[in-house]
């Protein structure tokens, strides 16, 4: 495998920067002066042991927690100060290391909400009725059985999301945040507690996903899936960055293998 | 409380007796004859309805032993408010609608009478309502009667008992402590103006809110300012206030003065608790309707109440309840200024009932229904004096009737302690601007 | 029937749906545990009251109450629904924004127990504890409020309000936009993580509710001519909670029938209870009322319990060419 | 000014009760996170005990006793039949907070028909006024500060030093992590609903002497002021409840020394919206006793 830097085009603009990135909770510095890269079309892993600051790193840059000091620029754009729902709408999306589907809504559900630009969405638009809006709805609605169709999930759609299995359960979060049309995904260990069998089919959709342009950072622990899946790896430990580059390059990194590789 | 809750009581023996016969303006028809008690049976003033009940069935007695009111015989029927403006309007609405022959309405306490007395009032039926509020002193209601006084007189009552009360040098400066419920703040005006002018001044007027844990900083202010006696209210918080007036005052209590409603068991027994029953029968003063509880009108009314026992048996409880006298009295003056109009046609008979109550120059005073009807009979013009003694309305029928001064006996019982003299009386309604 | 007692009963009925669907809207559908729910009606009828009103020197000068504009109907029923609208701008302002949500329901609690305290205490503003009296039914200069016909024309107007709530309660529950709230009912942070604003949806579904909410109390206040703090103490809030949480969280059709079964059917049972004298004699006074809150206290508990999704439990969405679920 | 100075006094004494209250609300919320409206309920229930004992001729310091006592087990009880098997359920913080609503519903009517709608009041003589400037109070307001003051003393160091403080502290932060370094939480939750009952049943207690007279419908007031105190503090805070109470205590005296009585209440309220919109954690959030550690 190529390392990933040395395959990116010169010229081209990471999808995000984060730079100086704080953020402490009451004394605890759980991210403390991290700046890392996104570059676009790749898959960017984030390491490192527990307690790292990596969750936190990813709340941080998808909003739905905020910076104590730094900046983030996504695609060319200031976003530091934008809620997460903002960056949601812009097309960073992030997904949670916990379940978080909409337990009471059917899977078909869970991916529909998501998507933006349903004319029904609005207070307004609803109180127009069905037929103001029914054109957008049946136009989702392809789209979704269309992602699940390719997630395998078609005879699932009208179940409850929360009767699915663990690993079903990532599946729907991944496809909801597809069809929100991401430009940088963000997915917080999308393998923890999942069927090695999903284990594997997750990792060739997220393949596919970045042969179609897709650029992913994901917090991962399964050093094997980050070696294979991912073209960049940072690690972190103690709220800092304390190293970046390929696995294989991170191998030959004395203190990387210290701090994380091995113990 | 409840107020979605809406029901009455009796509501399905109404609808069975629904329809009925229609007034016809003249003679006094046929079919039975229906008063109405609106009154709370549920809630925080269930102990109210019962009363007033217990008002209807003696006068039902003793108008039916009699032939009725031209041979149509009366019967009461319950219709419970819960005390509360939100549930009596149902009820009020049901009573006017589905009761057949209603030739009266009785209740309506300060609880719910703003809301029931001008439904009642709109479908011509005569009612007698118990209630103090000011807003009734001069109203345009022509169907509306007051037995009681106004609370305003209540206040004048407890100024009168400040400035010539037995026993003790006329109060000089007064603290007004009254609570933030529905009337309580209608005592505070009258008794000002009244007081101030007969040469008193008020040390401190205190609106204070119901129900609070404690009124430590409030008794505070109130001792601060000195009064000599205390103006107060049937308050539910009376023990909490009054103990720590004792507490802060180093153990030593500040007469006060109580309006008629603090006649009461519940009363007596809290504030007893509160300050011990020395205290209680030292320092406190009330004032109170006088009742004789004798004479022959006294009698059958005393007589039907007991027979009412087969009907409600707690009804010879409210033997010297006033407002059961009070209620008693409207019902048979109202038969009989049906009797005397020969009419069942409320537009017709309603004004003959302030007739009845005050008299004419002339006219015969009588005790009973069944010495009225006799009068009439004989073509005589007639004056009722009832069971609670005389009845003078003014313009806006209203009645005033005499207070006494009061206190308590250790076992709650009320006794008599002076009375205001009509010089007293009227120098006070003077002063207070009635 | 008695046309009085059927008039009645219909009415408080209208008003209690009309009410449970706008709590649906906000409980059932969106998970706000609005308990001072019962404020946004106060107001609404409160409004309603001083704008059918004369200015409060007219009957006597006997109440205190600001306003009094005597404008025809239907401008008080509006105006109380948009009473009901403006006060929850301030109230979502302090409680929706920033607090967690059980705080925000034991907020909204305390709100709704010092509303009554202010508007009691402050008699000159709306009349104090003695409330506001002789309110004028709508159109009653046109048309005797006292005769049969027009009890059933009030039936009518609050039928047709029932029928504009129920399609403004349905068009948003049965809407992509009813979607994104129960999404964010069942995981706000998920639905933040998906581009949803919680807090306006918050807010805009809590002024839907305070305005439907204000026209019950409009309705409610032209029919019993009447409005005064101890109508709308905080346990009502709970009856219509009750009501909600029989019926069926987030179903339209479960609150009407949560409305039918407990404010509604408690008023008739206790109707064949008080007039059975073995019964309402029994115990001391009171007793009946009592044991009716305890009874709408098991209700909640019980059905929690035994049967969190009430009655008619919110419906699955299945959509137009779905496989056919198989059977287990 | 001398009001004001003897409105501070009384200030002291309501203070008091409130913090007694509201520390146990808020450590009973902090460690089960559990919401528990029926706890005005359990106050004025324990109240009652002690009212029919003191009626019975026992003193009130002995009712104060059996009020903690009778609050200890019925709180523990509220919790192992209702709360926990909800809880075990997976019921909601939300659902949760509605049932204990409508237990408090359920408490309050079932005690109307035993208790009566009229206020009460307990034998006991305030002892003597005690003055100190315009401070003036009496015996048994100085006990009532004291027990306030031993109590808050006494929580203290059983959060900070002792075994079972520790193990607190530990399942507030973190129930699963805490079970899974050997801490018993089960036995940890019942000793809390133990202590907090036990607070809450005194409070009661204390509250209804504080008042000299109660009533059924006191419940409800508690519960308000109790939460007013614990949200304003930061609820879970066991300091924060005790600032809570100070304020709201405080300002509820002298406000009603500096305005008309009646709003008394209103204005301690308004204060604590303030801070819901200023500072919505409470003005003492994550920095109390029960505060996750690192």
């Amino acid at each position: 495998m190529l390392a990933a830097t040395e395959l990116a085009p010169a010229a081209e603009r990471p999808m995000l920067v984060a730079s100086d990135i704080h953020r402490h909770f009451e004394g605890l510095h759980a991210v403390d002066g991290t700046s890392i890269d996104v570059p676009a079309g790749k898959i960017t892993g984030l390491i490192g042991p527990n307690g790292a600051g990596k969750s936190t790193l990813l709340a941080v840059l998808a909003g739905t927690l905020p910076a104590t000091s730094g900046t983030i620029v996504f695609d060319g754009e200031d976003v530091t100060s934008s809620p997460a729902y903002k960056r949601a709408r812009h097309g960073l999306v992030r997904t949670f290391q916990l379940p978080s589907e909409f337990a009471r809504l059917t899977v078909l559900e869970n991916l529909l909400v998501a998507a933006p630009k349903n004319r029904g969405d609005t207070l307004l638009g609803a109180l127009r009725g069905r037929s103001y809006w029914i054109e957008d709805e049946r136009r989702l609605v392809q789209q979704a059985r269309a992602l699940l169709k390719r997630f395998g999930m078609s005879a699932k759609e009208s179940e409850y999301a929360g009767t699915m299995s663990g690993g079903q359960k990532r599946l729907i979060e991944i496809m909801r945040a597809l069809m929100l049309g991401p430009r940088l995904l963000l997915l917080d260990e999308p393998m923890s507690g999942v069927h090695p069998k999903i284990v594997l089919e997750i990792q060739h959709y997220l393949e596919d996903l970045r042969a179609e342009g897709l650029t992913i950072l994901m917090v991962e622990h399964e050093l094997h899936m980050v070696e294979r899946l991912c073209d960049t790896v940072v690690v972190m430990a103690q709220g800092k960055v304390i190293g970046s580059g390929t696995m294989s390059s991170l191998r030959r990194q004395r203190e990387i293998v210290d701090a994380y590789l091995v113990g | 409380m409840p107020s979605r809750f809406v029901f009455a009581v009796g509501a399905i023996l109404l609808l069975a007796a629904c329809g009925g016969s229609t007034p016809t303006g003249n003679g006094l028809g046929t079919g039975a004859l229906t008063v109405g008690v609106i009154a709370p049976f549920t809630g925080a003033d269930a102990g109210l309805g019962p009363a007033y009940y217990a008002a209807c069935l003696p006068a039902a007695l003793s108008i039916n032993n009699n032939g009725g009111v031209g041979g149509r015989m009366l019967s009461c029927s319950k219709f419970d408010t819960r005390g509360e403006p939100a549930d009596a309007v149902p009820a009020a609405n049901q009573m006017v609608a589905s009761t057949s022959g209603l030739m009266a309405a009785i209740g309506c306490t300060s609880d719910e009478a703003s809301t029931v007395v001008p439904i009642i009032d709109r479908a011509h039926i005569p009612m007698f309502c118990m209630t103090g509020q000011s807003e009734f002193n001069k109203t345009p209601l022509k169907y509306f009667h007051r037995l009681v006084p106004a609370d305003v007189y209540d206040a004048y009552a407890m100024v009168g008992s400040a400035l010539f009360g037995p026993g003790h040098a006329p109060y000089k400066k007064a603290a007004l402590v009254f609570g933030d419920d529905i009337g309580s703040q209608a005592f505070v005006q009258p008794a000002t103006n009244a007081f101030t002018k007969l040469g008193g001044t008020i040390a401190i007027n205190q609106p204070i809110h119901l129900g609070a844990p404690s009124y430590r900083t409030e008794v505070q202010a109130m001792l601060a300012s000195h009064p000599d006696v205390i103006f107060t209210e049937a308050l539910g918080s009376a023990g909490t206030y009054l103990k720590e007036v004792k507490t802060q005052n180093n153990g030593q209590m500040i007469p006060f003065i109580g309006s008629s409603a603090t006649i009461d068991p519940e009363w007596f027994q809290q504030v007893r608790d509160a300050i011990g029953l020395n205290d209680l029968l030292k320092y406190y003063a009330g004032v109170d309707l006088g009742y004789t509880f004798t004479g022959p009108a006294y009698a059958e009314f005393k007589t039907n109440l007991d027979a009412s026992a087969a009907q409600f048996p707690d009804a010879p409880k409210y033997k010297q309840r006033g407002s059961t006298l009070h209620l008693y009295d409207g019902i048979i003056m109202t038969a009989l200024a049906m009797v005397a109009t020969n009419s069942s046609d409320p537009t017709v008979y309603n004004p003959k009932i302030i007739d009845i109550a005050n008299g004419t120059s002339g006219a015969t005073v009588v005790n009973t229904y069944k010495d009225g009807v006799a009068a009439l009979k004989a073509g005589k013009s007639i004056r009722f004096e009832g069971a609670g003694g005389q009845n003078n309305f003014n313009q806006w029928n209203n009645s005033q009737s005499g207070y006494i001064l009061v206190g308590y006996d250790k076992d709650g019982g009320e006794v008599r302690a002076g009375e205001l003299t009509p010089d007293q009386t009227s120098k006070i309604f003077a002063a207070g601007g009635s | 029937m008695n046309t009085y007692y059927a008039v009645n009963l219909l009415v408080y009925a209208g008003v209690d749906i009309i009410a449970c669907l706008a709590l649906n809207l906000q409980f059932g559908v969106s998970g706000i545990v609005n308990f001072s729910f019962i404020v946004f009606q106060a107001v609404g009828a409160y409004a309603a009251a001083v704008l059918s009103m004369p200015p409060d020197t007219a009957n006597g000068g006997f109440q205190h109450y600001i306003g009094g504009y005597e404008l025809p109907f239907p401008i008080p029923w509006l105006g109380g629904a948009i009473a009901g609208g403006l006060l929850a701008i301030p109230v979502g302002f302090v409680v929706l924004r920033k607090l967690r949500s059980d705080y925000q329901a034991i907020a909204l609690l305390v709100l709704s127990v010092i509303a009554n305290a202010v508007i009691t205490n402050a008699d000159k503003f709306l009349g104090g504890a003695a409330g506001i009296a002789l309110v004028p039914p709508p159109l009653s200069d046109r048309i005797d409020p006292n005769t049969e016909s027009y009890q059933y024309l009030y039936v009518g107007i609050t039928a047709v309000c029932v029928v504009i709530a129920l399609v403004v309660a349905n068009r948003i529950v049965n809407s992509p936009y009813g979607r994104s709230l129960r999404a964010m009912r069942e995981r706000e942070l998920a639905a933040t993580a998906i581009g949803k604003n919680p807090v306006q949806l918050k807010m805009t579904i809590f002024i839907v509710g305070g305005l439907i909410a204000g026209l019950s109390g409009g309705i409610l206040v032209g029919f019993i001519q009447v409005w005064a703090p101890s109508v709308w103490l905080y346990p009502e809030t709970i009856i219509l909670f009750a009501a909600i949480i029989v019926g069926g969280r987030g179903n339209n059709i479960g609150a009407i029938l949560g409305a039918l079964l407990v404010p509604v059917g408690f008023e008739e049972i206790t109707r064949f209870l008080n007039n059975s004298p073995s019964i309402a004699n029994l115990g001391p006074p009171g007793l009946i009322p009592a044991l009716q809150w305890v009874a709408i206290g098991l209700l909640i508990i019980g059905f929690l319990w035994f049967r969190p999704e009430g009655v008619r439990p919110e419906s699955r969405r299945v959509f137009e060419g779905a496989p056919v679920r198989e059977d287990r | 000014m001398d009001l004001f100075v003897a409105a501070f006094g009384f200030g002291l004494v309501s203070m008091s009760v409130i913090a007694i209250a509201a520390v146990g609300f808020t450590m009973q919320f902090g460690i089960t996170n559990m919401i528990n409206l029926a706890y005005g309920e359990v106050m004025i229930s324990s109240a009652y005990v002690a009212y029919y004992l003191n009626r019975a001729g026992f003193t009130i310091w002995f009712g104060m006793v059996a009020g903690a006592l009778f609050g200890a087990v019925f709180s523990f009880l509220l919790n192992r039949i209702l709360y926990a098997p909800f809880l075990r359920k997976g019921t909601s913080h939300l659902g949760m907070v509605i049932v204990s609503l409508a237990v408090s519903l359920m408490i309050a009517n079932l005690l109307l028909p035993i208790v009566g709608y009229f206020p009460v009041s307990y034998q006991e003589d305030p002892g003597r006024l005690i003055r100190w400037g315009s401070i003036a109070l009496t015996r048994d307001q100085f006990i009532i500060i004291g027990i306030a003051v031993v109590l808050m003393l006494a929580i203290h160091a059983l959060l900070t030093y002792t075994r079972l403080g520790k193990a607190m502290r530990a399942t507030a932060a973190n129930p699963t992590l805490a079970r899974n370094c050997g801490i018993p939480t089960q036995r940890v939750i019942d000793a809390v609903w133990l202590i907090t009952g036990a607070l809450c049943g005194l409070a009661g207690v204390v509250a209804a002497l504080d008042s000299d007279s109660f009533a059924i419908a006191n419940g409800a007031t508690f519960l308000i002021t109790v939460l007013a105190a614990a949200v304003l503090g930061g609820a879970g805070q066991p300091y924060g409840a005790m600032i809570g109470a100070v304020l709201i205590g405080m300002i509820t005296e002298l406000s009603a020394a500096a305005w008309s009585p009646q709003y008394k209440e209103v204005v301690a309220f308004g204060i604590l919206v303030l801070v819901m919109v200023l500072r919505p954690q409470g003005l003492l959030a994550k920095r109390g006793a029960l505060a996750a550690a690192g």
